[in-house]
């Protein structure tokens, strides 16, 4: 089982990546804040981009969610800062 | 009934207006936003827009229709610049069109809050030759708050 | 810093708010009002408006500098069209410049709710071939109250 | 001492005339009500419309007034209808 992370804005510049594959365990539900703690437990840019409370925001499939929604096998999860557009 | 673009490419306000004219239509109130010179990092000659193609248009379109829900509208228009846009030029410009002014004005408040907080824009700012990411602003949050009481 | 106009020709929405860009300013916000095709008498063809030429000039010139005292603006520009209009022509615009938009927004609808009841002002709609003057709605008197409080 | 009158929109047409000069007494205040109770009491159309808790909106010199509002010597005095303008 595996989704595909894409990063955005500061995120991506940061981390020198717009996306990569990632793994989910099969054997246990998975949140965006479980996939944000693997992220953060990389360590250097990474723990300093997603060890944090706020200033991260999620979409799967391009819509909105909150750190407690599941992810599964396939989905898009993006990744970015606080929008600032218009 | 609502048009929606991202483009780099400038756009033609009074054409927008133009073409949301029409049968029963009394009011029309447009919102064009501008890239400041000013920033607190000082003067800002040009900022860049990145954005999420597949998200931009979806929540774009939810946006837009939330409008359109709340609201007794006769037309809405919604475009949003992308790319290398110099200080002066619009980025933005929302365009709603009903029989009364005040859906119409409330309308074209309640678009730009959202746009502001849930549309995936980001804008890196050009200050003495760099590029700084633009925080998103407090206040953004808490205008578009205010619409989900 | 105000610029006001009474004329009967019709105005450019597009080169109003060019000339309101300019430094500093991020947000343009226009109201345009449009003479509607239908009325509680039936399909209107056309309205004339009559105004009160010494006053008209002297109650623009307070309104504006009431919004402009209330809001920190950058620019300002409101004109109303009198004499003969057919339906679907525009009567009014406001437009409003800014460094933020929520001052925008909130002083072009100031203008357009103390226009219409405070500018003198008076419409008569032309419907199957007989005009009717307008009667006065109560809920533009409510609109204008909110300011007050 | 006199005053001009000015009427304006359905006032004008239903009473033929723009404006007219109107004499005040010298010897006690004269307000805007007690030029509308004078107009009221010509009678006819002239009451139809000035013998009105409401619609009818005055201004002296070309400010919006109350009923109140005491008229002097050379004032002009505008009477219309609410304004249905913007």
């Amino acid at each position: 089982m595996q989704i595909q992370i894409l990063y955005f804005a500061r995120f991506r510049e940061k981390l020198g990546r717009d996306s990569e594959a990632f793994e989910l365990a099969a054997d246990r539900d998975t949140s965006v804040q479980s996939v944000l703690d693997v992220l953060a437990a990389r360590g250097g840019v990474w723990q300093e981009l997603f060890d944090c409370e706020k200033g991260v925001l999620a979409a799967i499939n391009q819509e909105m969610v909150s750190r407690e929604t599941l992810v599964y096998d396939e989905d898009e999860l993006a990744l970015f800062p606080p929008v600032t557009g218009g | 009934m609502s048009r929606i673009r991202v483009q780099s490419e400038a756009f033609d306000l009074a054409a927008e207006v133009t073409a949301l004219e029409g049968s029963g239509v009394g009011a029309v109130v447009t919102f064009t936003g501008l890239v400041r010179n000013q920033s607190a990092l000082g003067e800002v000659t040009a900022i860049e827009l990145e954005h999420y193609p597949a998200m931009t248009a979806k929540s774009l379109e939810a946006i837009a229709a939330e409008a359109q829900q709340r609201w007794p509208l006769l037309g809405l228009t919604l475009i949003h610049r992308i790319g290398y846009l110099a200080a002066g030029e619009p980025i933005v410009m929302v365009a709603v069109a009903s029989k009364h002014r005040e859906a119409a004005f409330q309308a074209a408040s309640f678009l730009m809050d959202f746009l502001k907080t849930r549309a995936p824009f980001w804008k890196k700012e050009w200050v003495g030759g760099q590029a700084h990411w633009v925080e998103a602003k407090t206040t953004d949050v808490a205008a578009a708050d205010r619409w989900s009481s």
